[in-house]
């Protein structure tokens, strides 16, 4: 348990509290970015280092933007980026529900007996990950090659404005 | 407390922000986030588990989270696109109105 | 050349079958002559086996047998004697007089051609099938096309009629199917002439009362009903006046010159060689039903009102003598023998009965059918008079062929007969006796038709423009006619191919 | 010239020829039918004259020539030629006869339009009427038989228009068919006896000694004799087709068709057809008689039918108005003469009469034919007369034609012949029935002859149809001349003086009783014939002024006798009520046995079938179908009330995931899973 942890914790958990809370799109966005960004500190104090670029790559870099594109071209006007506030009984419920869960899987963590953990991370290099990516996870690799060539097509499909006749029928 | 309790109630923390925001706002793009939010949290239960238990093949959390990463990229993606084709069909992003799916 | 000559002759109405399925836009014209060509196949065909065929031979002649279903002991087995060949000339006679007489009937000539072939092909493969496997295929598979022509292109109560005729003779062959099931089970065979072999013995019963004591009689029964439904043995005959009469013109010429024909030989083939035994104790029985047919088949025809019913029920009467003369000698079978003279005399005479009834029965319909066509549909005793005076060259025609029917002499029915006739009376005196009413009534009732429809002023349908046959008309009815002529006073034209083979099975009737 | 048996079949080929080029001949064609048939016929003339003398050199000799007609199965089936006096003098008779009745039908048929028909039906009938001579084979003859009786069924019917011609011709087949199931019954019982139907076969022939022997020596039911019960089973045939009691009502309606058919068939040639069977078959017939103790001899039955008939015949003829039915029945009465002489055993006299009566009994139907022709198809006596005047030629032939007939004495043929067979009659130790009806139907046929010439040739013309009769050409007229000179002349082959042809027939010897042995009976009879020629000329001879509608003398004298005998005895009336109706009865029968009884046990199977089918439908419908139905709707309500929670709502689809997820995950925990 290192001030470290506590920090990136604090950052973490707190940024999202904050997405979870304010009433702005646009700010909600922002703050879970930084979420992300505790994300990928946590994975460099864990030792991997690589996960935390990735992380930073996809999330930070690229999913942030993907979600503000899809934030701007879906408001109309200004105040549209202001969105409602969560009904009452549905928060409530929420509230519910994620301390029941946290509760839980709290419960289940403290309830279970671990091991003692290993003094030092085990040693990943870059070129060690490589090879194994290509050597005994090649067929997931192509597999996941197929799966984003394949999110890639169906996102465009389902983005892409019907066309004129079909609007006819509906 | 050890650092894998640490980790792990962390992880769990942050699954239920996750699922309180998917759960709680109405905005399509902020559920997906949240959702988005609870992945996280599994990757990081992960990178824990691999850097604070013995007994797991040296790369095995490392490969499976960047899977996961990849697959969560491709889950926004296909995601995002469904929440835009929801806001050309009912012109607002609220999605305790599409309902449409009801049995 | 070594050509597989039975399979072609089975397979070649089928094949045209499928090429009419085939021909999808064919102008009627071009399927009227595909479906005649590939008819006539059986008459060419036929012709080439008659060149091949040895009549001193008494057994199968050009066998095809291949392993087909080795499991089940089941071959693809085709072979054919002088009963058959006899049956495979007259059904390509039949077969395209049918066609040609039914030439004008405008309705989907393609699908009517196509259902006549296959009926054509099914029927051939009855006559030269060996084995009981294929054999019961090709005769159930005769009731589908034949549902279909007298259901689409028959009459005004075609319908019920077609019902009738299928369920009732799918009713019969249910127990000759469950006969055969019950003797591939005891023997596990079901070659017909490896239970001839097996019956011969004696072993066929032994094996099936080794299943239980009732099994031989319920087989035989089964096997009898199935049959005698089919031919028909009165009184399982009521299907037959509604089915001939509301058939098309070319169907009831089949079903009368052909299908009935089916039934007789199933009797020669199976019946008797298989189970000789208990036809023999049957065959009493089997007379008296087989008398019935014959005088009150006569008798009722003379009650009808519908010429085609009339046919129709001259065509009991006429089969009948064919199931007489084999009853009688069946009955007369047993340790010894029965007169050798009057045995061969009665198998014969009714091998001689079932190919020229086959032809005069098919010309008398096909007369009905002209009469039917030229009345716009009618073909009652009443609709019509004085014909002859407005077609003399039909009212000729006709007129032979009733006097055929009617068992002139000179004439072909005459010669098979009379020896029936002497057969029967030889081994059943009684019997022949009183089938003489028939010989009567069927001559009261024939002339009737001729009196009524052809003598007289004209009158009903017949009169104002009425012209005699022409073209296309003349085409199934000349050959016929002259066939009777030429077979009247050269009967051993026919005789020549079966008469080792009815001395052969009378020599083998005198063992027990 | 001379015809061996081997060669005989030419002379049935001819005709046959004749028939076959007819029948292809178009309407128009007149002169070649009528002069193929007639050349034809005149050929089988010749040929059978030259058979003739054949057979006269021999004449004990049954000369014959088989062959093999066809094989079945082990049996060989022979037929063959026979040539004998019998054959030879009945083929002569027939050709002589056929061919003048041929160029009659020249005349008498040239307006009608289907002329080439007639001649090549005329043809076919001569075809097989000589075929029927010439068989050797029973099986031979009853196909020629039949064929006679079908060729008779066309000309009968020729006018087939007219519904009378067209029923009449239905029924003399349909009568003679009657008998014809007899005569089958005979040859197959023969057949299957013999194995064999050849009547002369070097020995094996069923004529023959051997097989006679056989069959008189086999006892059948009853006593009766094996050849007694084959006879009278072939004399059935003989009654149907020459129209002996009980079986002769087709005869007289036969007289629907033309005139030389009448003469052709129904008076020379077809009715004699049975008498010749009965001659032909006559050994057969002969078997029993030496047998005592069987109860009755086949010939006694032949003499008895034909008594009866000859007697009824002559009475009934005195009653009709009609010229051809009193020419009918007048065959039907002058065949019992001929059936009588065989029966009580002169062979002999039975042929020469039956040739006798060939010959003027064309005449007169010649001559009938020849007034109906010449008064525009009237053939009512009673709307007749005074034609004698206008007619010579016809009223002298018919003249002779009658006193032949009648049986005037020494002159004419048919005394010959008549004194024959009585003296036969007289001579039979067995019963002298038939001798009194013999002599009874003399008088008779002396009377109704009398009535019908007075009738038609004297007193004065009673309609304008008879007033403007004239005379008809020589085609008609020359053969009625020439038969008048036969039926003169042909009387003198077997007189008593010079038995000619009685010694030459005499294959079979059976010696007939000669007339000069009971001249009593010559006399008697020739007293007979002057009382009913006296009898008839006393009652219609001097009727000068009658007309149409005059009553019948003899109908004021006795109305209810004639009203019964003009309706022939009512034997057609008794027959339409009896066999008739039950010939319709047991049709009736059979049809209703088939829609009722069959058909409805037919549908009685179906309905049990249908009413398995019911059942199997109701437990059905109750157990499995309503358990479907209730599963079925208990799975419908849980979805309903489960698709209440597929509200759409995503946040509520996720809310339940996240609480189903800690129920679960404390069920693990406090369950203790580890």
């Amino acid at each position: 348990m290192t001030f470290t942890f506590l920090i990136l914790a604090v950052i973490i958990l707190g940024s999202a509290l904050a997405a979870a809370l304010r009433p702005n799109l646009i700010h909600c966005a922002l703050l879970l970015v930084v979420s992300w960004l505790g994300v990928a500190g946590f994975y460099l104090w864990a030792g991997a280092e690589f996960v935390a670029f990735a992380q930073v790559l996809v999330y930070v870099g690229a999913l942030s933007m993907v979600v503000l594109f899809a934030v701007l071209l879906t408001r109309q006007s200004r105040a549209e980026l202001r969105v409602d506030a969560p009904e009452t009984r549905r928060a409530v419920w929420a509230v519910i529900a994620g301390v029941a869960v946290s509760g839980v899987i709290g419960a289940a963590v403290f309830a279970t007996k671990w091991d003692p953990a290993p003094v030092t991370a085990p040693e990943v290099t870059v070129r060690g990950l490589g090879l194994e990516l290509m050597g005994a996870h090649a067929a997931a690799l192509l597999l996941l090659g197929v799966l984003l060539t394949a999110a890639l097509l169906g996102a465009v499909v389902l983005a892409a404005p019907d066309r004129p006749e079909k609007e006819e029928k509906s | 407390m050890s650092p894998l309790q640490g980790c792990l109630l962390l992880s769990a923390a942050l699954f239920s922000v996750g699922l309180v925001i998917a759960l709680a706002r109405s905005n399509a793009i902020l559920v997906l986030l949240g959702i988005e939010l609870m992945l996280n949290a599994a990757n990081l239960n992960f990178i824990a588990f691999w850097r604070f238990h013995s007994g797991a093949a040296p790369a095995t959390g490392v490969i499976f989270v960047l899977f996961a990463i990849a697959v969560a990229a491709a889950e926004a993606a296909v995601g995002l696109a469904l929440v835009i084709a929801l806001y050309r069909h009912q012109k607002n992003l609220r999605l305790q109105e599409a309902t449409r799916l009801r049995g | 050349m070594n050509l597989p000559l039975l399979s072609l002759l089975v397979f070649m109405p089928w094949a045209g079958a499928v090429l009419l399925a085939v021909l999808r836009n064919a102008r009627p014209a071009v399927a009227r002559t595909v479906t005649l060509a590939f008819s006539l196949s059986t008459l060419a065909l036929g012709w080439a086996v008659l060149l091949r065929f040895d009549p001193a031979v008494t057994g199968f002649q050009l066998v095809e047998r291949r392993p087909w279903i080795e499991a089940l002991n089941i071959h693809y087995f085709l072979g054919l004697d002088g009963l058959s060949l006899l049956l495979v000339l007259l059904t390509g006679l039949i077969a395209p007089a049918g066609l040609l007489a039914s030439w004008r009937d405008a309705r989907s000539p393609r699908m009517f051609g196509a259902l006549f072939l296959v009926l054509q092909g099914s029927a051939l493969g009855v006559f030269l099938a060996l084995d009981f496997f294929h054999w019961f295929l090709f005769w159930e598979l005769s009731l589908v096309p034949v549902f279909f022509l007298i259901k689409l292109w028959g009459g005004e109560n075609a319908g019920r009629a077609a019902y009738q005729f299928v369920i009732y003779t799918i009713g019969g062959s249910a127990f000759l199917l469950l006969g055969f099931a019950a003797v591939f089970a005891a023997t596990g065979t079901v070659d017909f002439g490896q239970l001839a072999t097996l019956a011969a013995d004696g072993t066929l019963t032994a094996r099936l009362a080794h299943l239980g004591n009732f099994w031989p009689q319920v087989v035989f029964v089964g096997v009898l009903l199935g049959v005698a439904v089919k031919v028909p043995l009165y009184p399982f005959h009521t299907w037959l006046p509604p089915a001939y009469a509301e058939a098309p013109t070319g169907v009831s010429m089949f079903l009368t010159g052909v299908m009935s024909k089916m039934g007789v030989y199933a009797f020669l083939r199976i019946l008797w060689p298989i189970f000789p035994a208990p036809l023999h104790a049957a065959a009493p029985c089997l007379l008296v039903l087989a008398l019935a047919g014959v005088v009150f088949g006569a008798f009722a025809a003379m009650r009808q009102t519908d010429l085609k019913r009339m046919v129709a029920y001259s065509s009991v009467n006429h089969v009948s003598y064919c199931l007489l003369a084999l009853f009688a000698v069946s009955a007369a079978s047993g340790p010894g023998g029965p007169a050798a003279g009057a045995a061969s005399a009665a198998l014969g005479g009714a091998l001689l009965q079932m190919f020229n009834h086959g032809l005069s029965a098919a010309a008398l319909f096909c007369c009905v059918g002209v009469l039917e066509s030229r009345a716009g549909g009618r073909s009652g005793l009443d609709d019509f008079g004085g014909v002859r005076a407005a077609a003399p060259v039909f009212a000729g025609l006709c007129g032979i062929a009733l006097f055929s029917s009617l068992g002139l002499p000179g004439l072909n029915g005459f010669v098979g007969e009379f020896f029936i006739f002497r057969g029967v009376f030889g081994l059943a005196p009684w019997t022949a006796a009183i089938a003489c009413l028939g010989l009567f009534a069927t001559a009261y009732f024939l002339l009737t038709f001729w009196q009524r429809v052809f003598h007289g002023p004209r009158a009903g349908a017949a009169v104002g423009n009425w012209p005699d046959l022409r073209g296309v008309e003349l085409a199934p009815l000349v050959p016929l006619v002259a066939l009777m002529l030429l077979l009247g006073v050269l009967p051993q034209l026919l005789t020549g191919l079966f008469n080792p083979l009815v001395a052969h099975w009378v020599a083998a009737l005198a063992h027990p | 010239m001379q015809l061996s048996a081997t060669h005989l079949w030419m002379i049935p080929a001819l005709p046959l020829l004749a028939a076959a080029i007819g029948s292809l001949t178009p309407r128009g064609g007149r002169k070649l039918a009528a002069g193929a048939a007639i050349a034809a016929m005149i050929g089988a003339f010749v040929l059978s004259c030259g058979a003739l003398v054949t057979a006269l050199a021999q004449p004990a000799v049954h000369a014959s020539a088989n062959f093999t007609w066809f094989a079945l199965g082990n049996e060989v089936v022979r037929v063959g030629w026979l040539l004998d006096p019998l054959t030879a003098f009945m083929a002569v008779m027939v050709t002589f006869v056929g061919t003048l009745i041929f160029i009659f039908s020249l005349g008498y048929m040239k307006e009608d339009r289907n002329f080439t028909r007639f001649f090549c039906f005329l043809s076919l009938f001569a075809a097989a009427m000589l075929g029927l001579l010439v068989a050797n084979s029973l099986l031979l003859l009853f196909v020629c038989w039949e064929l006679v009786g079908l060729a008779s069924y066309l000309l009968i019917g020729f006018w087939f228009h007219k519904p009378a011609a067209a029923a009449a011709a239905k029924k003399a087949f349909l009568t003679t068919r009657i008998g014809d199931l007899g005569l089958l019954l005979g040859l197959l019982w023969l057949y299957h006896v013999r194995g064999s139907l050849l009547c002369y076969d070097g020995g094996a022939g069923v004529l023959e000694q051997g097989s006679l022997t056989a069959l008189a020596g086999t006892t059948v039911a009853g006593g009766f004799a094996l050849s007694t019960a084959i006879g009278l089973l072939i004399f059935c045939g003989a009654i149907g087709k020459s129209g002996q009691f009980p079986l002769h009502v087709w005869l007289p309606d036969a007289m629907e068709g033309p005139t030389p058919v009448s003469a052709l068939i129904h008076a020379a040639t077809m009715v004699a057809a049975g008498v010749f069977l009965v001659a032909r078959v006559y050994p057969l017939m002969l078997a029993d008689q030496a047998l005592a103790s069987v109860p009755v001899h086949a010939l006694t039955v032949v003499a008895g039918i034909g008594a009866i008939t000859a007697l009824l015949g002559a009475a009934i003829a005195v009653a009709q108005n009609d010229i051809k039915r009193v020419l009918a029945f007048s065959t039907v009465s002058q065949l019992g003469y001929m059936m009588l002489a065989l029966g009580v055993g002169s062979w002999v006299a039975a042929i020469f009469h039956l040739l006798m009566h060939a010959f003027f009994k064309a005449l007169l139907f010649l001559g009938a034919g020849s007034v109906i022709h010449a008064a525009h198809h009237e053939q009512d006596v009673r709307r007749l007369g005074g034609l004698g005047r206008r007619m010579k030629a016809t009223f002298a032939t018919f003249a002779v034609g009658t006193m032949a007939l009648a049986g005037v004495p020494f002159l004419f043929s048919g005394f010959w012949s008549k004194e024959a067979v009585l003296h036969a009659a007289h001579a039979w130790p067995v019963s002298s029935l038939p001798l009194l009806v013999g002599l009874a139907a003399v008088v008779l046929t002396a009377f109704y002859m009398t009535r019908l010439i007075t009738g038609i040739f004297l007193g004065a013309p009673r309609t304008d149809a008879a007033a403007e009769a004239h005379e008809n050409s020589a085609v008609m007229t020359g053969p009625l001349l020439i038969l008048a000179a036969c039926a003169i002349g042909l009387g003198f082959i077997g007189t008593p003086a010079w038995p000619w042809l009685q010694s030459n027939l005499g294959g079979i010897v059976v010696e007939p009783e000669s007339i000069w042995e009971a001249p009593g009976l010559m006399l008697l009879s020739i007293g007979l014939v002057v009382t009913g020629l006296g009898a008839g000329w006393a009652v219609y001879g001097r009727r000068r002024n009658v007309n149409a509608s005059s009553v019948d003398p003899l109908a004021q004298a006795a109305p209810g006798l004639f009203a019964v005998l003009a309706a022939r005895l009512g034997f057609d009336e008794f027959y339409a009520a009896t066999f008739g109706r039950l010939n319709t009865w047991v049709a009736a029968l059979a049809d209703g046995l088939d829609r009722r009884v069959w058909d409805s046990l037919v549908s009685l199977l179906a309905r049990a079938g249908e009413f398995s089918g019911v059942l199997n439908r109701e437990a059905d419908e109750d157990i499995l179908n309503r358990g479907f139905d209730r599963t079925s709707a208990t799975v419908r309500g849980v979805g309903q009330t489960y698709s209440r929670a597929q509200a759409g709502e995503t946040h509520g689809y996720l809310r339940t995931v996240a609480l189903a997820f800690v129920v679960f995950a404390l069920v693990l925990l406090l369950g203790g899973v580890r």
